[in-house]
């Protein structure tokens, strides 16, 4: 980490980085393969998609600002008690407000909210980032995290409904007669569609690096 | 939570964490707590909303609604939890349209649950709703929504016999070989779930008909 | 319990080969003559190299020791030809390397007659003197292996041998070596085999040959008479019946441990050829000077069964042989297991049981394009120790040597060739084991000196 | 006198070998297979032809494709794509469109092959995986049954094959009523038996005149042909033995117990495409176990599952998920079967 | 109420709803895990044990929860217990079989972040199911969660000896293997329908 405790307010530049670190390079899900449960399960439809997106955003905003709030009180005995306390409280309450909002959302998601607790990403970044660094970074780093969770769920869920229903938020892309391809809605097609994704950006990388390394040798 | 792994912490240390813990914990609280409140008349509005509208779409022109639900063999008035329950939709006048009664059966992927509703004048099912459902996209949902399967339950023959159960119980038949009142027409390549509906709704015909002849006077009457 | 070895003992794994062996099996063995130079490596055994006891220049006479057995994992040479140590140098040999050899040049008139040696009385000797005996003949396994036989006669101690097995499944492709002996020295043979069985202690001995020599059956039968102390058990003819381990748990029923030694279930297996020997030889205390091997192969003009003086030079009896047509390949012993050699200047050895030549026409027969496994269980099938050739192979590829040794007994494996003969994707198995096993061997090496150093 | 001055090969023991290769072996799976594509076409007329070549068209197509990508010299001449062609087109109904076929292929073989390393490596049945990708996805068109020996079938194609890319297949109903074939149901003899407990006869059900997918209808032709491939040792005939047996036993239990349910063991052996699956998919050599024991265990895992599904579960096939299913637990038969080696020690002795 | 048969929620949460080849749960243990097979076991083994324990306890809570109308407490309450059961079978192990506690020992800590504990509580739950019910479902799906973690195991050893192409490496070819399992297990869809 580069920053510790009680260093002067970041430069709005570094602030930017902590916010699309999440977004792209660090992107929880394409790079570092974390929270793949919800990924994968609720990502049959661009709306469900967005509802935990923004429901985990939500909980990863508020989790690692209260956490950076107490971060200089809370012992280090307690500490992922502690943590994991704050995490529960706000899904809870997150839980409450999609009902309160849809509950067509909340028959979509299920279980699936309160199980926004045991996100790996969340308690990651309350204990990896937020309890190292101020308030204001915290939560850049959580929306920026929360955003490429969402970008995640959000191209997941786009594939997986045009092309397993042919629709996009549920209005039909290519008239009556296109023949939807069933399987992207079912189990299987979730984990094929994030293999498909995590190797469109594996070979990415590779050739990027290939790129490199080709540039490097012409320099040379 | 591992504390007995750890360095004893000093006296005045383990104050400072329940303390701390109990402040954490007391904020969190208050929080939950709050929401709780807060959002408890929004949830139940819009639990009630859904039926409602299940209802009105069900019995069309309904303009009141009772809840009754089944307790120990018998209808009670008012919603239960966990238990199938029945609603009783009155039209502006205060006559009984109809009942719509709640019902699930497992079909081929998940428990689909469903809504009916039943008109005592015509002894009939006279209209279907599928309420919750994961069967296959494209193929086992058809059963919400394939309007040649739903017009299977525009008039569905549920005429009780001598045991109060319908004479004919419902049946789910081979696509196109329809020939009585009491059949269901499956639709065809979506079998299993067309027939998960048959049996769903030849089961709680069995056990529910019986009840609402029986109670039919007091269900009249709104009480 | 095995008195009648009149029905057939069945191999259960193993693989059926091309026989090959109508080109000479009924060709009586012949003498070749001395070749102009004969060249005797000292070391054409397992074990220590013998020590010369002749100097350059030196006359020898034909059965004259000229090197004496360097400890008792040793044995003596003896000079092959009446003529002169022309000189003591490196020569090559079989086995790729060069190794001290004592070249005699046969005077051009050198009799085949032995007139060395002395009678002696083997009904008389303690087992001890036997081994003493044997190891002053030079005689090694004659099948292959060139174990020196007097080590493997040494009963370790705890253990009792009960039974002796002659060896006479020849099983490899082409060779013809012990069906000839058998066949025309079958009184050696049994002979070798009652002094075996005196100098270990063992009670009966059974000769196990494969039903596609039943002339040699027969001519063992007469020669054992209406004893009944040994035996001639008949197997089924198939790759690799000759092996020690099949052989024993054909004809006993009985299973080698793996990692041990046939004595370990009191059996001791010599090959027919080397009880020939000895049954000659040790009665009159000479030693080895020459052994059977059958010259053959798609390449050669007369393919034969050819007594050879040892130390002839492969080019010579090749062009005694002949050769129709240009050899591609000529390999040592037979097609399955003998090595391809890489030089005509080599000369005969004890262990050499043949040479085939083949022709530009069977090596290019031979796939080229290695497929990836297909996992068709062929190689399963055919391993007659029941290990896995197809785990063990994608094993090598990826360079997994420590896990074939310690999960699959790799070192188990004896490199018949069974798997690599019937792969259909002409995977290189024996090689990739070889290599294997050299890894592993390299490995604890240097564990070792790690841990010394 | 020859010159022995020549050179001479060096090379590795053993200087033999067997006449079999990868690639006789593959090309005589489809030599056997080459019948059932011809019956297909005599019961189902051209549409079968397209069917079959746009399939092996497409599985080629992607093998050679993914060598391309992968940068490996091509694979496509060893064989083994035209199998996993031929196979799939087999189990798809005689009218499947053909554009969802050529999809069936390029899964086949970039997510049931290729992704595992190509020829050997594969973990599932590469034809299966397109099987069960194309019932996952279009669960409507892979119904879609014909019937057999309809009187136009060698002048006109089953409307649904040419259906446009992307695009839904029309229905056939208005087709098969025109074709005017007598008493077909819509319908082959498993989904009548699970749906209407109709049992239609056996002798038809064996000979293949019957509705199914274009090559499975044939379970004697199946049969002969497997014959041909166990008696040319290029098939274990363990497999399909134990997994036929262990298929009709389990049939005949469940009949015996409610015959007016289950139909007995014959029918579960004729109907559908057990036959296939258990002589051509579930011998496929590299998803199969290798050890003696572990093959027994294999096939007759699959004929049980097989029946359980098409008894107990929602679809009135289970062939494909058994063999999947069989695959997937190949490994682990594999694992525990392991024989002991010749001499093996007894563990207790090597106690250090 | 749920009115389910004891036979039917094992069939459906071992084989046709498995928890990670159908309900998506549990799967960062399934990656992580299933490399090799000692360790898949050693891990599905931990798994059975802290699901059935913490189900049993979860069940008792909500029944607490409900009496006392503090349904809202109940996914802190859940969390809480799951953590103290994966230390309590931690200890009870320790105690118990010393063998068995060296085996399982890493694996017991990494359950606390293992979605499909949390998943059965809650599931159980929301489905309102009674004791025996939620036992039998709780033995179920962690045993489908085994099965599965196990069945992938051996697959990736025996992978291990190909050669997967480099962009398919890792994360992405568990994920294909995965998406296969779960087609082959489609076929158990509907099983018990009737």
């Amino acid at each position: 980490m580069p920053h510790d405790h009680g260093q002067p307010a970041p430069s709005p530049a570094e602030n930017m980085e902590a916010f699309l670190d999440g977004l792209w390079k660090q992107n929880p899900v394409f790079v570092q393969v974390l929270g793949t449960c919800p990924t994968l399960a609720i990502t049959n439809s661009v709306s469900n998609a967005v509802a935990m997106g923004l429901a985990t955003l939500f909980v990863l905003v508020c989790s690692n600002a209260l956490v950076s709030a107490v971060r200089k009180l809370v012992p280090k005995q307690v500490r992922i008690a502690t943590y994991i306390l704050i995490i529960a409280t706000f899904v809870t309450i997150v839980d409450y407000l999609i009902k309160a909002i849809s509950v067509a959302v909340y028959k979509a998601l299920g279980p699936f909210i309160a199980l926004i607790v045991v996100n790996c990403i969340i308690l990651g970044r309350a204990e990896a980032y937020a309890s190292k660094n101020p308030v204001g970074k915290s939560i850049l780093d959580g929306l920026g995290m929360g955003i490429g969770f969402f970008i995640a769920l959000f191209s997941l869920g786009s594939v997986r409904e045009i092309l397993g229903a042919g629709t996009f938020l549920g209005f039909p892309l290519f008239g009556p007669n296109y023949q939807p391809w069933v399987l992207f809605l079912l189990p299987p097609g979730g984990f094929f569609t994030l293999a498909i994704w995590l190797m469109v950006f594996a070979a990415w990388k590779d050739r990027k690096k290939r790129r490199e390394v080709k540039t490097m040798a012409e320099a040379a | 939570m591992s504390a007995a792994n750890l360095p004893q912490p000093a006296a005045s240390d383990s104050v400072r964490m329940i303390r701390l813990m109990g402040s954490v914990s007391l904020i969190c609280g208050l929080l939950i707590v709050g929401t709780h409140i807060g959002t408890m008349e929004p949830i139940r509005r819009n639990q009630e909303f859904i039926t409602k509208e299940t209802v009105s779409a069900l019995l069309p022109g309904v303009d009141k609604q009772a809840v009754y639900s089944l307790v120990n063999g018998d209808l009670q008035p008012g919603a239960q939890p966990n238990v199938p329950v029945l609603y009783a939709g009155f039209d502006k006048q205060g006559a009984l349209i109809g009942v719509v009664i709640e019902t699930s059966e497992r079909g081929y992927a998940d428990t689909i649950k469903a809504m009916y509703a039943y008109s005592p004048d015509l002894q009939a099912i006279t209209g279907f709703q599928v309420m919750e459902l994961k069967e296959t996209p494209g193929l086992g949902d058809k059963i919400t929504k394939d309007p040649a399967f739903l017009d299977n339950f525009k008039k569905l023959d549920v005429t009780a016999g001598p045991d109060g159960k319908p004479a004919h119980p419902v049946v789910t038949v081979k696509h196109g070989t329809k020939k009585n009142p009491w059949e269901v027409d499956a639709i065809s390549g979506a079998t299993i779930s067309s027939r998960a509906v048959g049996r769903m709704l030849a089961k709680s015909t069995a056990t529910m008909l019986p009840l609402v002849r029986k109670n039919l006077d007091r269900i009249r009457k709104g009480n | 319990m095995f008195g009648f070895f009149s029905s057939k003992q069945h191999l259960s794994r193993g693989v059926h080969v091309p026989e090959c062996k109508e080109l000479t099996e009924h060709l009586p063995i012949r003498r070749l003559p001395f070749a102009p130079m004969l060249i005797v490596p000292l070391s054409q055994h397992s074990g220590a190299p013998a020590v010369a006891l002749v100097k350059e220049g030196q006359e020898v006479v034909r059965g004259e020791p000229i090197a004496r057995a360097n400890g008792f994992v040793s044995v003596p040479m003896h000079a092959p030809a009446t003529g002169r140590v022309e000189r003591i140098a490196l020569a090559p040999t079989s086995r790729g390397e060069l190794q001290t050899a004592i070249y005699i040049k046969p005077w051009p008139s050198a009799s085949q007659e032995v007139l060395y040696g002395a009678d002696q009385d083997i009904e008389h000797m303690t087992p001890d003197g036997i081994i003493a005996a044997v190891q002053a003949t030079g005689v090694v396994g004659l099948g292959g292996a060139a174990f020196p036989t007097h080590v493997k006669m040494k009963v370790p101690a705890g253990c009792t041998i009960d039974t002796i097995v002659v060896n006479g499944c020849e099983c490899e492709p082409y060779l013809t070596t012990d069906h000839r002996v058998m066949a025309e020295y079958p009184q050696q043979v049994v002979h070798g085999a009652r002094i075996m069985m005196k100098a270990m202690g063992a009670p009966k001995a059974i000769i196990g040959v494969e039903d596609n020599k039943m002339d040699a059956v027969e001519a063992l039968r007469k020669a054992i008479g209406p004893a009944t102390d040994v035996t001639v058990g008949v197997v089924e003819a198939k790759y690799p019946q000759g092996a020690e381990k099949m052989l024993i748990e054909v004809l006993l029923g009985r299973q080698v441990p793996s990692g041990g030694l046939p004595s370990e279930i009191g059996v001791a297996v010599f090959n027919v050829a080397t009880l020939a020997q000895l049954g000659e030889l040790l009665p009159r205390s000479q030693g080895l000077i020459e052994r059977v091997i059958t010259i053959t192969g798609p390449a050669v003009s007369k393919p034969g069964n050819y007594l050879v003086a040892l130390g002839t030079p492969l080019r010579w009896a090749l062009e005694q042989a002949g050769c129709v047509d240009e050899p591609a390949s000529v390999i040592l012993g037979g097609p399955m297991m003998g090595p391809s050699c890489s030089s005509l200047d080599i000369p005969i050895t004890k262990g050499v049981s043949g040479i085939l030549v083949l022709t530009k026409k069977e090596v290019q027969a031979r796939p080229k394009q290695v497929h990836p496994c297909i996992k068709c269980g062929a190689c399963v099938e055919a391993c007659p120790l029941h290990l896995n050739p197809s785990r063990m192979g994608l094993l090598a590829r990826k360079e997994r040597y420590e896990e074939m040794e310690s999960d699959f007994h790799l070192n188990d494996c004896f490199e018949c060739g069974c798997c690599s003969y019937v792969c259909p994707a002409n995977i290189p198995l024996v090689q990739y084991f070889r290599v294997s096993k050299q890894m592993n061997r390299e490995r604890k090496a240097r564990e070792r000196a790690q841990a010394n150093g | 006198m020859p010159k022995l001055t020549a050179e001479i090969q060096l090379r590795t023991s053993p200087h033999l070998h067997t006449p079999r290769s990868v690639e006789m072996i593959m090309r005589h799976v489809v030599y056997a297979m080459l019948p059932l594509c011809a019956f297909g076409i005599y019961v189902f007329g051209i549409s079968v032809v397209a069917l079959l070549a746009v399939a092996v068209a497409a599985c080629l197509a992607t093998e050679h494709l993914c060598c391309h990508l992968a940068g490996r010299a091509s694979s496509i001449n060893d064989w083994s794509a035209v199998i996993t062609g031929i196979l799939l087109a087999l189990t798809l109904p005689p009218g499947f469109p053909l554009w969802m076929t050529a999809v069936g292929g390029f899964v086949s073989i970039a997510l049931g092959k290729m992704l595992f390393g190509g020829l050997g490596m594969n973990v599932f049945n590469p034809a299966l995986v397109g099987r069960a990708f194309l019932q996952a996805s279009f669960p409507v068109a892979i119904t879609g049954y014909t019937p057999a020996l309809s009187a136009s079938r060698f002048t006109e194609f089953i409307p649904t094959t040419l259906t446009f890319p992307f695009l839904q297949p029309p229905s056939l109903t208005a087709w098969i009523t025109a074709a005017r074939v007598d008493s077909f149901a819509g319908a082959t003899a498993l989904m009548q038996q699970k749906f209407d407990r109709v049992t239609v006869e056996l002798l038809p059900l064996f000979l293949g005149y019957e509705s199914g997918s274009a090559g499975e209808t044939s379970a004697i032709l199946i049969l002969l042909c497997g014959a041909y491939l166990a008696a040319r040792k290029f098939l274990d005939w363990r497999i399909p033995v134990a997994m036929l047996g262990s298929a009709a036993l389990a049939g005949q239990a469940f009949h015996l117990l409610n015959p007016a349910v289950y139909p007995n063991g014959a029918f579960v052996l004729g109907s559908g495409g057990l036959m296939l699956g258990a002589v051509f998919m579930a011998t496929d050599m590299v998803s199969s176990p290798t050890t003696p024991l572990g093959v027994w265990i294999y096939g007759a895992l699959m004929g049980l599952i097989t029946v359980i599904i098409r008894f107990l579960g929602g679809l009135p096939e289970g062939v494909m998920y058994s063999i999947l299913l069989g695959n997937a637990v190949a490994p682990l038969i594999d694992n525990i079967t392991q024989p002991a080696i010749y001499g093996a020690r007894k563990k207790a002795k090597v106690t250090a | 109420m749920n009115t389910q048969s004891l036979g039917h929620i094992f069939i459906d949460s071992l084989l046709i709803n498995n928890f990670v080849l159908s309900v998506f749960l549990g799967i960062c243990p399934f990656i992580g895990c299933s490399n090799k097979l000692s360790t898949a076991w050693r891990m599905g083994v931990s798994v059975i044990f802290v699901i059935t324990v913490s189900s049993v306890l979860a069940f008792g809570t909500n029944l607490m929860l409900v009496a006392l109308g503090a349904e809202y407490l109940r996914i802190i309450t859940y969390i809480v217990i799951i953590a103290s059961t994966v230390q309590l079978v931690e200890m009870f192990i320790k105690k118990t079989s010393p063998a068995l506690f060296r085996a399982l020992g890493i694996y017991l800590p990494l359950i606390t972040t293992n979605c499909a504990v949390l998943g059965v509580a809650l599931f159980q739950t929301a489905r309102e199911y009674n004791f025996a019910q939620s036992l039998v479902f709780a033995i179920a799906s962690s045993a489908g969660f085994a099965l599965a973690l196990i069945l992938m195991s051996i697959i990736r050893e025996r992978l291990e000896l190909s050669d997967i192409p480099d962009t398919a490496r890792g994360t992405a070819l568990v994920l294909m293997l995965a998406g296969t399992l779960s087609l082959a297990f489609m076929g158990f869809a509907g099983m018990g329908a009737g």
